[in-house]
């Protein structure tokens, strides 16, 4: 099963890249979708079946892949944009800087104290790579819907961390995290609606009127 | 006792003598016969039978000034030794009363002068304490020569242990400091070069335009006390450049007054060869004579 | 008895959701926060046994904070009844709402020893005070909601992050997994250093990032700015004093393991400096007053690390500061808040002669002004000395020597703002307000104002005993 | 008379740790102390009264009264510790704070400082009745009488204070309630400059004080004072305490260049607080100083030297700007930093003493010093107070505009002028007796010591007491003197009893106490021999070295000598025919009193010479053509360090702040980068 987990995760990457190299939301916002659902199969696949797991494993898929892509194509769609104009840092680069960190993730994995039978998984390169283009995202995108889809990009591959605890942990962390999850996407979305409500643009950039001359 | 009757005697009678002394040299000078050596006395005895013209703006501050200035003056008159005499009241310290006294009754004079309202007398007041303002270094620097040199912290002491020796042990200092000793003497009384108590014009004066609206007895208070302040400094400058001793009490006292006389001789020598200074000049020559004070206690404490 | 304190308030949010009247809903807040308040009290003085999986306990740290938030939220409430009396334009419901729910949220995190939980506390007051932030709906309101919310859910995400790290720290040491604190302390020893490690910058910069310690502060000028009073005074004294004690509970757990304690030691201290530093250079001439009180408040999570960092006797200090500076931005927020309203403006280009126009509202603006900058005979002056005093004697000079640098400069860029703003005379074009002085948005701020006093001169012994024992939990003990 | 070291041990041993005072049994000294604290309890509580009471003027009326009182309990019990020179018990209160013990105590050093604080305290508190009047200031007399009663328990407790946490809090306390005072007035903008001014140097100030209790704990650890002379000069540490002292203490005192405050606040300042803050404020600075070199076993060298530079450079350029100043209030205020210059000179002189080891020195420069503190605290006030009734009765500050006040002040311009005359030093007042201390400790090192520099201390003394000479001339003539050159000068009124009682005291004080030299000396000498140490044959010694009766003599004689010729003068003008005519216009026939001599103009010449340290601001029309129209000319001094230095380099520090401002740009994206630069910075430190 562990292979096959982490063929999932080597997806799980390669998504990371259609977010970084995509300007078209609507592509991100799916393609964050497919991800949330391939990380909620992944518990089923590393752990023994439990009605827990199959809690978990719903759960996940339904929050990571349905409710909130929803919400945020809702905003999408309200504010009728499409593309993210002017990165901060343009898409070659951001790619390149991706390739760059997933690479260091890999180095930095293999450096980490890991426990002995997660040695030879990939969760931990995929997480760490995973966190990290969360960051590109967050870092270089001005929008406020791209900064939420690299926001879920972080959230995910923290999430791919925790994978290697589910059996360890209580379940009132991971239900407690989706939770959060959830409630702060959800109170995102109202704010992003607000925000293109009053500004007619979720630009992020344009959120600027706070500032020290 | 007796000493102590000569010395008030002196303090009280000889000082207008001084002036009459000055008056006549510069006349002779002149070419002038000039008026008896006694005219000063005359003055004063008219001025006190005169009566008085008093400005409207003036208040009993006005009345005031002469009063205490002469009062000062006569205070410090019994600080000072005379020849080589003590001075009959000495005490440590009475060097720092002594020159306090004169800055009351300079406060005094100025206040007066202030009273006035006219703006000349203000000006002359300003340039009055500005000038003795600077004095003041020089008159300390010398104080505390004098009191290195006799180890002592009374007046009388310090100037009546200077001796034609000193002289000769520390001849450099002494100089620079009967230099700055003079400056001072002619600087603190509104001699020339600083101030001439001749002329009327207003704009030059320091001392005499102070005085432009005193009348009648305090003008003559005023004129006295200035002759006893040129009197007692010159007391102290005798002391100190000519300390000639004779040996006998009458025949220091005979030293004393010759030297005095002297003394005027040479002020009226002095105010007949030199010209006044230029307003801006005093200050600089106020700042050299401080700095020959300052040199010779350089010289002393070394 | 704690469950129940953690649900009175939850019960008041429904209460006040049902509650249909603008007028009468406010009056929810005080009803709620006053046997809040005195049970607080009570169970500062007896507080019971942990609960059966020690999930729940009230130790010294947790009581010290829950006073403290405790006080800061009935002095809020009282004032919130007199505040929204002049905001009936628009409902309160979601406002009272969320600060009883917010309440709720500080309660539980105040006695959460297990660090899952506390994190899950911690997020729900980062959610739950952000449609409060948005009380007043216009741009500015949800463009600073907006950054509160993102930079806090990252840092939150990244403190979640270090929780995996450290319950991974137990795995990779063979230990069962758990995130409660008291197991994790007996097994400290054994834990995984550098996952502990890690852990701990994770912790520390996601919750300091809630903090608002610098540069991760950046949330904090926008939302205190755009917010109304009283939610920057729950924000700088509850929120932050939350976020705080979750870094305290950390702490604990890198103390416990007895190993290279320098390293979270200076961290912690150069996140202080770096924050005070900050502060004093955003604080200098600081044209928006509240926006100043924000960096304040940076300046004194960053004093608050230090003294935590410097350990020893500055941990009294932090702990006492914790309070200090909490009730302290209380007055500040609701005197500022006070004066805003009345004047319609926050810079101090059109807000000038305070203490004519509003004399108690300037005044505490004033007062608090002083109490803040470390003047006796304030607390906060106590507190603060109490953490320079043992930087020196601790032979830190350097660390010392900046401390007061910055206090100085803050105390510069701060009067150069408060002291043309309170004194002189209102701008004479000024239109007139409704918004007077009023009992119910004076007294309050006076009140906390006469606490802050009294604990600066005489300050409680009980209060006092319990600062130590908090202290002692934080001592590092070789 | 050694210093009692067994002092501290006995307070510890008479009382258990407990709240409660002064368990076992009373002594005479105890009665005093507890009357100090009573004293000071009063002032602290003297306000609160008045913040319940609707009905105004009451309130002020009280706290008046509660004043008086406690001010004649606290005089008297601080000038009987003085003279019994014994140290009293103290009282220990335990505050479970973790700064130790609560303690207060006082010594004849303590109740030195404090005779004239209490002295003072109560005769600008009657002052303030009628020239703060409640009925007038409904706005602001609650606030002034409130902070002005805490302000003297604060500094009392300053004073008192026994650990340095302790004397944080009351030197905190007395100094906002100094700036509360000071900005009464917050209206006016100048008020509140001074206000701004002031709190910032006060606060700079304090956290040198800071450094100080801190390091000083470090050193005994505890922030109980440590007993006197047990400390080492020659550590590190000593420096940087008496360094920080310096700094923070030095710049309540007001001596250069930490003086930036001083003009301002107290020029702008109601008078009696003014008053309060140079006559006994600014020695509270001093007080801090002295009381902390006292705990070392000697002072290092530099420290008197430096003090001693201190001392001249303040004396002198303190007077030399006075002397330039054109408001009534800035030119006392410049002239407390002259005379905060000669304390230090003497104290200069002292620490010199001890450290070499020559005792008579150390004790002419204590003496003289102290007696300068007290003295100063006696004309001062009553300048202040005076010029108080000036601005009361004309409204206006600048000394340009008034003129001729002798004839519609009649009893305030005597009291002004005897202020003035001690002021300068001049005998029979006051101010003399200090001086010639001083002078005679620098005479005295003149001819004995082989070192004998600190004779220059006298021409210097004498240099600054002939600047102060025109620079109250110049203060009191303007004012007082020739004709009223504005509307508001002709029409000025005589201030009421209320004003002109306290000054009233002030000057009879002035005048006892410079005649009675003695007196000044009896209330020293226990302070000064034993905070130097100084066995009783060296007092004895200075004592018999100073004849102060042949001083009294004189002066008595010279008082008789002008009432006698003031006599004698009087009736021979009653006699000779007496005439009233203008003032001698020098022929012009139309002289106006704005044609008079102005202060400025008095004073232009001087401040021409001291031009280094008086910098003058002069913009005037360039006047061309045959008629020239209508033109202003404007001279003002101005405060060098402040305006050139201080406020360049806050402005310099402002703008490099304002680029660094950028960083918070709204840039979302931007702040997440300092999120994860943040992280990666830590992880990267850790590994």
């Amino acid at each position: 099963m562990g292979s096959f987990a982490d063929q999932l995760l080597v997806l799980v990457m390669l998504i990371n890249f259609v977010m970084l190299g995509s300007s078209r939301m609507a592509l991100c916002i799916r393609a964050v979708a497919v991800q949330g659902v391939v990380l909620g199969l992944l518990p089923g696949l590393v752990h023994p079946f439990s009605w827990h797991l199959a809690g978990i494993t719903c759960g996940i898929i339904l929050a990571k892949g349905i409710v909130i892509p929803y919400l945020i194509n809702d905003a999408v769609r309200k504010a009728q944009i499409r593309r993210e104009i002017e990165p901060f840092i343009g898409y070659v680069p951001t790619l390149i800087l991706g390739a760059i960190f997933t690479t260091l993730a890999f180095v930095f994995a293999e450096k980490l104290p890991l426990a002995p039978e997660h040695r030879e998984l990939l969760f931990v390169p995929a997480s760490i790579a995973t966190l990290m283009s969360g960051f590109l995202i967050l870092t270089t995108r001005k929008k406020a819907i791209s900064q939420v889809i690299g926001y879920l990009v972080l959230e995910n591959g923290i999430f791919i961390f925790g994978l290697l605890l589910t059996e360890a942990m209580p379940v009132m962390v991971e239900a407690g995290a989706l939770l959060d999850l959830l409630v702060g996407i959800f109170v995102m979305g109202i704010v992003i609606n607000h925000i293109s409500r009053e500004f007619s643009s979720i630009d992020t950039s344009r959120l600027r009127a706070l500032k020290e001359e | 006792m007796i000493d102590t009757i000569i010395h008030f005697s002196l303090i009280l009678l000889m000082p207008p003598l001084l002036l009459g002394i000055i008056g006549k040299t510069k006349a002779a000078f002149a070419g002038r016969v000039g008026a008896p050596f006694l005219q000063p006395y005359y003055d004063l005895v008219k001025l006190l039978q005169k009566g008085s013209v008093f400005s409207e703006t003036t208040t009993w501050v006005f009345r005031a000034g002469p009063v205490v200035t002469l009062a000062a003056t006569l205070v410090a008159a019994t600080l000072v030794p005379l020849g080589n005499h003590s001075a009959p009241i000495s005490f440590t310290g009475d060097m720092i009363l002594f020159a306090y006294l004169f800055g009351l009754s300079r406060f005094f004079t100025t206040a007066a002068a202030l009273d006035t309202g006219s703006s000349f007398e203000g000006m002359g007041a300003a340039r009055e304490v500005t000038f003795s303002c600077l004095v003041e270094p020089t008159l300390f620097f010398a104080l505390i020569s004098l009191a290195r040199m006799s180890k002592s912290l009374t007046l009388s002491t310090m100037l009546t242990y200077t001796s034609p020796g000193i002289w000769i042990t520390a001849g450099a200092s002494m100089l620079l400091l009967v230099g700055a000793l003079f400056i001072t003497l002619l600087a603190e009384n509104c001699r020339i070069p600083f101030d001439d108590p001749n002329t009327h014009l207003e704009l030059t004066m320091i001392h005499e335009v102070m005085v432009l609206d005193h009348s009648g007895p305090a003008f003559g208070y005023i004129l006295y006390g200035a002759a006893m302040k040129l009197f007692v400094l010159g007391a102290i400058f005798m002391n100190i450049a000519l300390p000639a001793r004779t040996g006998s009490s009458l025949g220091d006292w005979g030293v004393f007054v010759v030297g005095m006389i002297l003394l005027a001789v040479l002020i009226g020598v002095v105010e007949s060869i030199m010209a006044r200074l230029r307003l801006i000049r005093i200050p600089q020559l106020l700042i050299a004579a401080t700095i020959l004070s300052a040199f010779a206690m350089l010289l002393i404490l070394r | 008895m704690l469950y129940l304190f953690v649900l009175l308030p939850l019960l008041g949010a429904i209460v006040a959701w049902i509650v249909p009247d603008n007028r009468y809903r406010p009056l929810v807040l005080p009803a709620v926060a006053i046997p809040h308040l005195l049970m607080a009290f009570y169970l500062a003085g007896n507080a019971p046994p942990p609960s059966p999986g020690g999930w729940i306990w009230l130790d010294p740290l947790g009581k010290i904070v829950l006073l403290c938030i405790s006080m800061l939220f009935t002095v809020c409430a009282v004032y919130s009844v007199g505040y929204l009396a002049y905001r009936q334009e628009r409902s309160n419901r979601v406002l009272c709402i969320g600060l009883l729910t917010c309440l709720s949220a500080m309660t539980l995190a105040t006695m959460c020893q297990h660090l899952g939980l506390l994190w899950v506390a911690v997020e729900t007051t980062t959610v739950t005070m952000a449609p409060l932030i948005y009380f007043n709906r216009n741009a500015r309101s949800i463009e600073a909601t907006w950054k509160y919310l993102l930079i806090c859910s990252v840092g939150i995400a990244l403190a979640l992050l270090g929780l995996l790290f450290l319950a991974y720290s137990t795995h990779v040491a063979h230990l069962e997994a758990t995130l409660l604190l008291s197991s994790l302390k007996a097994s400290a020893k054994d834990l995984n250093q550098g996952w502990l490690h890690a852990a701990f910058i994770f912790l520390l910069v996601g919750y300091g990032s809630k903090m608002g310690l610098a540069p991760l502060h950046t949330w904090k000028p926008d939302a205190y700015g755009e917010s109304p009073g009283l939610v920057g005074a729950l924000l700088a004294g509850g929120l932050v004093n939350c976020a705080f004690l979750a870094i305290l509970r950390v702490y604990q757990l890198c103390l416990s393991s007895g190993k290279e304690i320098v390293f979270f030691q200076n961290a912690l201290i150069s996140l202080g400096l770096i924050s005070m530093a900050f502060a004093a250079v955003f604080m200098a001439k600081q044209a928006d007053f509240k926006r100043m009180l924000a960096y304040s408040s940076v300046e004194h999570v960053g004093i608050l690390a230090i003294g935590l960092g410097l350990g020893k006797g500055a941990l009294f200090g932090a702990l006492f500061h914790l309070m200090n500076n909490g009730l302290t931005k209380g007055v500040l927020f609701l005197s500022s808040g006070n004066i805003h309203r009345s004047y319609g403006s926050k810079t101090t280009d059109l807000v000038r002669g305070a203490l004519t126009r509003l004399p108690w509202s300037g005044g505490l603006f004033l007062a608090g002004f002083i109490a803040i900058t470390g003047s006796p005979p304030f607390s906060p002056f106590i507190s603060e000395y109490t953490i320079v005093s043992s930087a020196f004697v601790e032979g830190r000079y350097l660390i010392g020597g900046l401390f007061l640098l910055f206090l100085t400069i803050v105390f510069i860029g701060m009067a150069l703002t408060v002291l043309p703003l309170v004194m002189g005379t209102p701008p004479v074009d000024l239109e007139e307000s409704e918004y007077r002085d009023r009992l119910l948005t004076v007294g309050p701020p006076f009140v906390m104002m006469l606490i802050i006093l009294f604990l600066g001169v005489w300050p409680p012994d009980a209060l006092l005993q319990l600062l130590r024992e908090g202290a002692a939990l934080l001592e590092a003990r070789p | 008379m050694s210093y009692d070291t067994s002092f501290h041990s006995d307070i510890y041993g008479m009382h258990t740790h407990t709240e409660s005072f002064m368990a076992a049994g009373w002594q005479t000294t105890d009665y005093l102390f507890a009357g100090m604290v009573a004293s000071v309890v009063l002032f602290g509580i003297s306000g609160l009264p008045g913040l319940f009471i609707k009905k105004p003027g009451w309130g002020q009326l009280i706290a008046t009264g509660i004043c008086v009182i406690a001010a004649l309990l606290g005089t008297g019990t601080a000038v009987q510790t003085v003279v019994t020179g014994s140290s009293t018990a103290g009282y220990l209160i335990d505050w479970h704070l973790p700064f130790g013990p609560c303690e207060f105590s006082a010594d004849p050093l303590s109740a030195l400082f404090l005779t004239p604080l209490f002295l003072a305290s109560g005769c600008c508190a009657v002052y303030a009745v009628a020239y703060w009047p409640a009925r007038e200031h409904p706005g602001s007399e609650k606030k002034l009488t409130f902070f002005f009663g805490l302000l003297s328990a604060a500094m009392a407790l300053v004073v008192l204070a026994r650990n340095g946490v302790v004397l944080l809090i009351a030197w905190e306390i007395m100094a906002l309630s100094a700036f509360f005072l000071l900005t009464t007035d917050q209206r006016d903008p100048d008020v509140q400059r001074a206000g701004m001014v002031y709190l910032i140097a006060t606060h700079i100030g304090t956290m040198a004080l800071f450094i100080l209790f801190a390091m000083l704990r470090g050193t005994t650890a505890s922030f109980a004072f440590p007993v006197p002379h047990s400390l080492s000069p020659d550590l590190g540490v000593a420096t940087v305490i008496l360094v920080t002292a310096l700094i923070g203490f030095g710049a309540k005192a007001g001596i250069m260049p930490l003086h930036i405050w001083l003009p301002s606040a107290h020029a702008n300042a109601p008078s009696h607080v003014s008053a309060m803050m140079s006559g006994v404020m600014l020695k509270i600075g001093v007080y801090g100083i002295i009381r902390t070199v006292s705990f070392f076993s000697l002072p290092p060298a530099w420290l008197g030297w430096l003090i001693l530079c201190l001392g001249g450079v303040s004396a002198l350029s303190g007077i030399a700007l006075a002397s330039a100043q054109r408001d009534i209030k800035r030119l006392l205020a410049c002239s407390s930093i002259e005379n905060i210059g000669i304390v230090f000179i003497g104290l200069g002189m002292a620490l010199i003493g001890i450290q070499t080891n020559t005792p008579l020195l150390a004790a002419f420069g204590l003496t003289g010093c102290f007696i300068h503190i007290l003295n100063h605290a006696l004309f001062k006030p009553l300048l202040f107070l005076g010029a108080g009734a000036i601005i009361h009765a004309t409204g206006t500050r600048e000394i340009d505009r008034m003129g001729g006040l002798s004839r519609r002040l009649p009893r305030t311009a005597p009291l002004f002028l005897a202020g003035s005359l001690a002021i300068c030093g001049l005998p029979p007042l006051n101010g003399f007796i200090g001086e010639l201390f001083l002078y005679l400790g620098a005479f005295n090192d003149a001819i004995s010591s082989p070192l004998p520099a600190l004779a220059l201390v006298a021409p210097l003394l004498a240099l600054v007491g002939g600047i102060a000479v025109i620079t109250f001339i110049k203060l009191f003539g303007t004012i007082f003197l020739g004709s009223p050159r504005s509307p508001e000068a002709a029409h000025a009124h005589e201030p009421p009893l209320a004003m002109l009682a306290p000054m009233s005291l002030f000057a009879l004080f002035c005048l006892i106490a410079g005649i009675c030299g003695q007196l000044l000396l009896r209330l020293v000498t226990p302070a000064v021999a034993s905070y130097a140490q100084l066995p009783p044959a060296i007092i004895d010694r200075m004592e018999s070295s100073v004849p102060l009766a042949s001083f009294t003599l004189l002066n008595l004689s010279l008082l008789l000598l002008i009432l006698a010729i003031g006599l004698f003068y009087t009736r021979q003008t009653v006699k000779l025919p007496c005439a009233t005519a203008a003032t001698w216009g020098c022929g012009y026939l139309a002289p106006t009193a704005r044609m008079q001599y102005t202060g400025t103009s008095f004073a232009e010449m001087a401040s021409n010479l001291f031009a280094p340290f008086v910098t003058v601001s002069r913009s005037g029309p360039s006047l061309s053509g045959p008629l020239p129209a209508a033109a202003r000319f404007c001279y003002a001094t101005t405060e060098s360090i402040l305006d050139r230095v201080l406020i360049p380099v806050f402005q310099a520090i402002g703008l490099a702040f304002s680029y660094l401002r950028r960083m918070q740009h709204g840039q979302m994206h931007l702040y997440m980068l300092y999120i994860f630069a943040t992280l990666f910075v830590l992880m990267m430190w850790r590994h």
